[in-house]
């Protein structure tokens, strides 16, 4: 797997042209060609996992040109991990629907829908293991359009609304990406992370503002794509609106990566040292608070199941955020623990949801009350699913708590813990009552044992078992994360 | 000197234009007017970065063959070029949604198209 | 749109803009341009020739079916080029390390792989960017979108 | 020389934009905006960018314009 | 004493055994509805069985560890058992295993019993796990294993009324848990390890082992019916099935009491609360909880109300008692946790019966029952006159005892308290009694139908209980008329619903003042074990 880190990039690019091609004339061969692909960039995804973590952080010069010059990425553990995430996350989801996306989306528009699928996918990879900031911009572009086509692949008005305010507002956000990525070319002469990352003490000497200004534009950049509080305003339109399985592979994985790449360019590029001499992490503390409270409160008001599941991203987002901005090892590791947990969970409960509406065609609370009766395992794993959201011991959603907390008391900021456990108290107050009322409520008549089929299931009952597997073992995350974070806080 | 100049006046200018394209963007509810307004934005930000380069004294990358000395690093020409193909991407893929919004709601005026898909 | 002058003038535009584009393609790795601005040139004096005569004479050759496979040619086939590298054993991507030939500085065939890649790319920025145009013109909407690799 | 027709080409910019907004007629808006590309592209050959210069000519004045002519031509012309 | 440390499988297997047994009953209960009775019957009889057996190893002073490292790193599950947990997961397993017998009489005819009864085997297993818990995490994790489990039990009825009772019992359990939580997180950063096998984790004074302290409080307090906390408690005990109303009032309010006796205890120490005097803030919400309680349980008419506010109250005395901070104070609190236990389960099954039996669930109409229902009459009477606190019965004693370490404390305005409120209990639990025994059938009770009937009836309380204390018994209803009539009027509940109640009174009596008084002796070893050298 010496090619591992160019394969995970070009082949959902190559799957992704393949699928295309085949998809006017064979569907089906689209559709499994799409899982397929997703299974081998799992594959690969974990072999370099075992790789890294036994021999480090793997860096691939593409072209053979090393760092200044030549394109390179970089698989560390972080990478690696996510790559793993990214990977067995699609495979589920595509798993998921390649069973029931046809139904939902039509012949004309599932032909596209592969393709924009695996391109995504590549996108996503390339961003977390690309190591120079130009890479990093170019596969945050690629992601941000393929993941607009995969909302507004239906071709249903409110999904074409969602996706235009999307398409627009992260075009600012590239805008932002892109001067950022200039400045600091201009005051430091490299795009290479690691050459930045050493020449940026001298360039933040001599030009203060310039890279304070980067910095600032980077924030706002990628926190527009990440969907951080003020900036949110796209993603509960555009994740409601998308077909499920993209409402799964937005708001499990794809937010996700633009945190890892913030991550970086905070941690890597920057260095704790110089970062907290600017004032980007306070200004996302509060952003991030302001994110746990509005979207949790906001998502109290929903009806609508899929927008409260969207409303509910926007405050665990902010959970993240939260961790991320605070100066200390535990609560770095649990936010990046927390990028894992909440993508688990987020699919887990995006698929049942959709595999509720598609069951019975509605989608609002009221309508899918007593729906335990007619899905029992579909509801359980939503059940598990929502209460790892409330960070109920035993789940997932418990260990990045943990973390976030001790490191907020790491602070000698007992406030900040309070903050952490008032929004997971936040989160029970719009999950549970859904929860209740599908085991309680009436049932307006849903049809009678009608599970979805096999493969439409296996996707949702593992990524409930997973929630609960690692919230008893939380070894496989956690390790890798808390050495992330201690690689991160090393830096200087 | 007056290479300095230039190169601040052309900061001066990309600014104004970002501004006009943010503006454009945000203030007009016409959908294409919006996409109008995202391109100049778009090409501010490229201008701001090609006067960067100037500003810092560089020559044309390409031309002078073989002589390695001369090449000044062709990565911010990259940058932009790459930026381009996104915008132009962009750009293509939000004309298709707002053909198929008119198509389906028979406006291109986001309150109007905040309104009826709301409605139903 | 038919008009005679236009499409006399098109038809002798056409030859002409494909070549340029093809030198700027082939003539990437020397003068400006390359494979994306190339593929464009490619594209537009295929566009000039569709407006002129009408998109439904250019739909005989460039429907749908073929610009899909253009499409997928060229795309697949600059991620086929990287792959040869690994099959030989370097990098991916990798040009002369993996053998391709080196040629002689300043020629049209020098720098290995890089007109390859560049005709690659060109191959598949003209069939999308052909494909954009006419898909806005002549009906139809969702869009694929642009992989500049 | 130079300098002064920088700055023109700089002011004619700002102005194009300026233009472009104000014009309620979508195709009129356009057509300024096609212009305001070229203007462009003529500015980066002149900051010594030929290779973007060249790509903004074919893609912004020339694709880009094409496709927004397009959607206009299969919209509405007039901004309401 | 001195104890050993011994490793043992056996704290793990108790606290486990019955999760282990819970799967067994729903896939049992999907095939026969016979099994799956005689399953849970096994799951609580085996986890009793396995807390007996480790009463060897206790007795001998020893203390039983068992632990599972790297549950998240630096934490694991640990269990550790000494005499107070021993003592307590033997007495919520032997509790458990009665109620399951009067379950399956009980539910005989309910919807969902598998339900029921794999959440009824499951919450077994979180009690007796936070009573075995060798470290905060642990008891935390089972602390939640049973709280959320137990929503299931509260609602089991799907009424509008158990849907309403049951979310607010999920909040303000969930909220309890957060500040748990909380307290948690700040232990570990504070001392280093939540582990309780030391006394003193915590030893600086600061805000935040203040705030550490109320964080504890609160999710403690919260299970335990402490006052501004206890807003669940009453909506959600009525209102669950009567087996699972007596686990709750019985069992589960008594993890909270547990909880907090290991943080003050063991977490600060009880040199530091000398020390700090915070005690006195909890003195004072436990003198509020008790005359609250009882209070506003005097103004209740629906019998299952009633015993849930007495339940507050009652939990006020093992608050204060914890609080006092003396020997003989924690040793009632330990025993009262024990008596209580007892008591108010058997309160609540013959409330089950009762109201399985006739369908009243309203005080003023159990005009007769005593001739309808003696047994059971006789065992709530027996229960009854406990709570109250009558000399020969244990209720007596931990309250005996509690007074005593108030003045030990010198703090004997407590002791006056104590008094007060046992009157109060009089008060409530008299006219039950009375109107069952001295009343016709279909006769309101006297005072209970007049138009201002609240008024009446406080003031006729106050009255038995003016005449109680003064030696002298109200008039009697005019006695039955005969022993044929007696007879046919007879229509007591069934054996597997009688034999817990009767067992449970029989508790109440046994385990008073007799010369080998067991549990006494294991409440005052617990309560050395607990101060410390």
């Amino acid at each position: 797997m010496a090619h591992g880190p160019a394969l995970v990039i070009a082949l959902p690019f190559l799957g992704a042209f393949v699928c295309g091609w085949m998809g006017s004339r064979r569907i089906g061969f689209a559709r499994w060609g799409a899982v397929g692909t997703a299974a081998i960039h799992a594959f690969i995804a974990l072999s370099l996992l075992s790789r890294v973590t036994r021999n480090g952080p793997l860096t691939y010069a593409t072209g053979g040109w090393p760092a200044p010059l030549g394109i390179e990425v970089r698989v560390d553990i972080l990478g690696a991990v996510v790559l793993t995430l990214l990977g067995c996350g699609a495979t589920l989801i595509l798993l998921f629907a390649q069973s029931h996306e046809p139904a939902e989306l039509g012949r004309q528009a599932e032909r596209w829908y592969w393709p924009l699928c695996l391109t995504l996918l590549g996108g996503m990879s390339g961003l977390v293991i690309a190591k120079d900031l130009f890479n990093l911009f170019v596969m945050a572009e690629i992601c941000s359009i393929a993941a607009c086509g995969i909302i507004s692949v239906d071709s249903r008005p409110a999904a074409l609304e969602a996706s235009f305010k999307y398409l627009l507002l992260s075009a600012v956000g590239s805008g932002a990406v892109l001067l950022a990525t200039a400045m600091l070319y201009s005051v430091t002469g490299y795009l290479d992370m690691d050459a930045i990352s050493r020449a940026l003490p001298a360039a933040a000497a001599s030009f203060p503002r310039v890279t304070m200004g980067a910095l600032a534009l980077y924030l706002v950049g990628f926190g527009l794509k990440a969907a951080l509080f003020p900036l949110h305003v796209w993603l509960p339109d555009a994740h409601s609106a998308a077909p499920s399985a993209s409402s799964a592979l937005l708001s499990g994985l794809v937010v996700k990566v633009y945190v890892v790449a913030l991550a970086r360019i905070g941690y890597q590029v920057w260095g704790p040292d110089l970062l907290w001499r600017s004032p980007a992490p306070y200004v996302m503390f509060w952003f991030s608070a302001g994110a746990m409270f509005f979207g949790s409160i906001v998502a109290i008001a929903q009806r609508d199941i899929k927008r409260l599941l969207a409303y509910s991203t926007i405050a665990q987002m902010g959970y993240i955020f939260f961790g991320l901005s605070l100066r200390s090892e535990n609560a770095v590791a649990g936010a990046l623990l927390h990028v894992f947990n909440h993508a688990v969970m987020k699919v887990c409960l995006f698929l049942a949801a959709g595999a509720m509406i598609a069951r019975t065609g509605k989608r609002d609370l009221a309508g899918l009350s007593g729906i335990a009766r007619s899905m029992p395992l579909t509801t359980a794993a939503f059940t598990i699913g929502a209460l790892a959201m409330i960070g109920v011991p035993g789940t997932n959603g418990f260990i990045s708590k943990w973390y976030v907390a001790l490191g907020a008391l790491d602070l000698g900021r007992p406030l900040y813990a309070v903050l952490v456990v008032a929004s997971s108290l936040l989160s029970g107050a719009y999950y549970l009552p859904f929860v209740i009322s599908a085991y309680f409520g009436p049932d307006p008549g849903h049809p009678r044992g009608r599970e979805g089929p096999p493969a439409e299931l296996a996707p949702i009952v593992i990524l409930a078992a997973v929630c609960v597997l690692t919230g008893f073992l939380p070894r496989f995350p956690l390790q890798h994360m808390l050495e992330v974070a201690k690689s991160f806080f090393a830096l200087r | 000197m007056s290479q300095q100049l230039l190169g601040h006046l052309n900061f001066l200018g990309a600014m104004v234009l970002f501004a006009v394209g943010l503006y454009t963007m945000l203030t007009h509810g016409n959908l294409i007017k919006k996409i109008i307004g995202m391109n100049i934005m778009d090409t501010a930000v490229f201008l701001f970065v090609v006067s960067l380069g100037y500003v810092r004294g560089g020559r044309p990358p390409i031309g002078a063959a073989g002589t390695a000395a001369g090449f000044v690093n062709p990565l911010p020409s990259a940058l932009i070029l790459t930026g381009i193909v996104i915008a132009v991407s962009t750009t293509a893929f939000a004309l298709a949604l707002a053909i198929k919004i008119h198509e389906n709601l028979g406006t291109l005026d986001a309150d109007e198209i905040v309104r009826r898909t709301r409605s139903g | 749109m038919h008009d005679l002058i236009l499409s006399t003038i098109a038809g002798y535009l056409l030859p002409l803009i494909t070549v340029y584009g093809a030198y700027v393609i082939t003539h990437g790795h020397l003068s400006p341009g390359g494979g994306f601005a190339g593929g464009t040139i490619i594209a537009a004096g295929l566009i000039l020739a569709a407006l002129s005569w009408g998109f439904h004479h250019a739909e005989k050759v460039f429907n749908e079916n073929s610009l899909g496979n253009l499409d997928t040619l060229g795309s697949s086939g600059y991620v086929l080029i990287g792959l040869v590298a690994v099959f030989r054993g370097s990098l991916f991507l990798t040009n002369l390390g993996a053998g391709f030939p080196s040629g002689t500085p300043g020629k049209l065939f020098s720098s290995g792989a890089v007109w390859l890649l560049g005709a690659a790319v060109g191959v598949k920025v003209a069939a999308t960017v052909f494909g954009l145009v006419a898909r806005i013109w002549s009906g139809g909407g969702a869009s694929g979108e642009v992989d500049e690799p | 020389m130079h300098l002064v027709f920088s700055a023109l080409l700089v002011v004619l910019l700002v102005s194009c934009g300026l233009a472009v907004e104000r014009t309620r007629d979508l195709l009129g808006a356009v057509v300024i905006f096609a212009s305001y590309s070229l203007l462009m592209a003529i500015n980066w050959q002149m900051l010594g960018a030929p290779d973007v210069a060249i790509t903004e000519a074919a893609v912004g004045a020339g694709v880009t314009t094409l496709l927004l002519i397009g959607a206009v031509s299969r919209t509405r012309r007039r901004e309401e | 004493m001195p104890g050993r440390i011994v490793y043992s499988w056996l704290p793990a297997a108790v606290a486990l055994f019955p999760m282990a047994c819970t799967g067994l009953v729903y896939f049992a209960g999907r095939s026969s509805a016979r099994l799956r009775n005689m399953v849970a019957l096994f799951a609580s009889a085996g986890t009793t069985v396995l807390a007996a057996a480790m009463y060897p190893a206790v007795s001998a002073g020893n203390t039983l560890v068992t632990s599972f490292g790297g549950f998240l790193p630096p934490l694991g599950i640990s269990f550790r058992v000494d005499t107070l947990s021993f003592f307590l997961a033997l007495l919520s397993s032997s509790v458990w295993f009665l109620v399951t017998i009067y379950s399956l009489e009980y539910m005989k005819d309910e919807h969902g019993q598998t339900r029921y009864y794999s959440f009824f085997v499951l919450t077994l297993s979180g009690s007796v796990g936070t009573f075995l818990a060798g470290d905060l995490f642990t008891l935390f994790l089972f602390f939640e294993f049973m709280s959320l489990p137990a929503y299931v039990l509260v609602v089991h009825e799907e009424t509008p009324a158990a849907m309403r009772a049951g979310l607010k019992y999920l909040f303000m359990t969930i909220a309890g848990s957060l500040a748990f939580f909380f307290g948690l997180v700040a232990t570990f950063e504070l001392g280093g390890t939540v582990s309780l096998d030391r006394i003193g984790v915590i030893t600086q004074s600061s805000p935040l082992s203040l705030f550490t302290f109320i964080a504890f409080v609160a999710a403690f307090g919260m299970k335990a019916g402490m006052v501004p906390l206890h807003v669940w408690l009453s909506d959600a005990h009525p209102v669950a099935p009567s087996p699972a109303s007596a686990l709750l009032s019985g069992i589960m309010l008594k993890t909270g009491a547990y909880g907090l006796l290991r943080v003050i205890y063991n977490i600060y120490g009880v040199g530091f609360f000398r020390a700090v005097g915070w005690a006195s803030g909890m003195l004072f919400a436990a003198a509020v909880t008790i005359i609250l309680g009882s209070a506003v349980a005097i103004t209740q008419m629906d019998i299952k109300r009633r015993l849930a506010y007495s339940s507050i109250g009652q939990m006020g005395y093992i608050l204060l008692g914890m609080s006092l901070l003396s020997e003989r104070a924690l040793t009632g609190d330990i025993f009262h946790i024990f008596a209580h236990a007892i008591m108010k389960s058997c309160l609540f099954l013959c409330a089950g019966a009762i109201i399985k039996k006739t369908g009243k669930r309203d005080i003023r109409e159990f005009g007769g029952l005593g001739q309808r229902m003696p047994v059971t009459m006789a065992c709530f009477t027996v229960a009854a006159l406990t709570m109250i606190g009558i000399p020969p019965l244990n209720g007596f004693i931990s309250k005996w005892e509690l007074s005593l370490g108030a003045f030990e404390a010198g703090k004997p305005f407590y002791a006056v308290l104590l008094i007060v409120s046992s009157l109060m209990n009089a008060v409530y639990y008299l006219p039950i009694v009375i109107t069952a025994f001295f009343t016709r059938a279909g006769d309101r009770a006297a005072g209970y139908a007049a138009p201002d009937a609240h008024a009446r009836h406080v003031g006729v309380s106050t009255g038995i209980v003016a005449g109680f204390v003064a030696g002298d018994q109200t008039e009697p209803s005019p006695a039955p008329a005969g022993l044929s009539r007696l007879l046919s009027s007879v229509a007591e509940a069934p054996p597997a619903m009688l034999v817990p109640i009767v067992v449970l009174a029989l508790g109440c009596v046994v385990f008073s003042l007799s010369p080998a008084n067991w549990p006494l002796h294991m409440s005052e070893l617990s309560a050395k074990l607990l101060l410390g050298p």
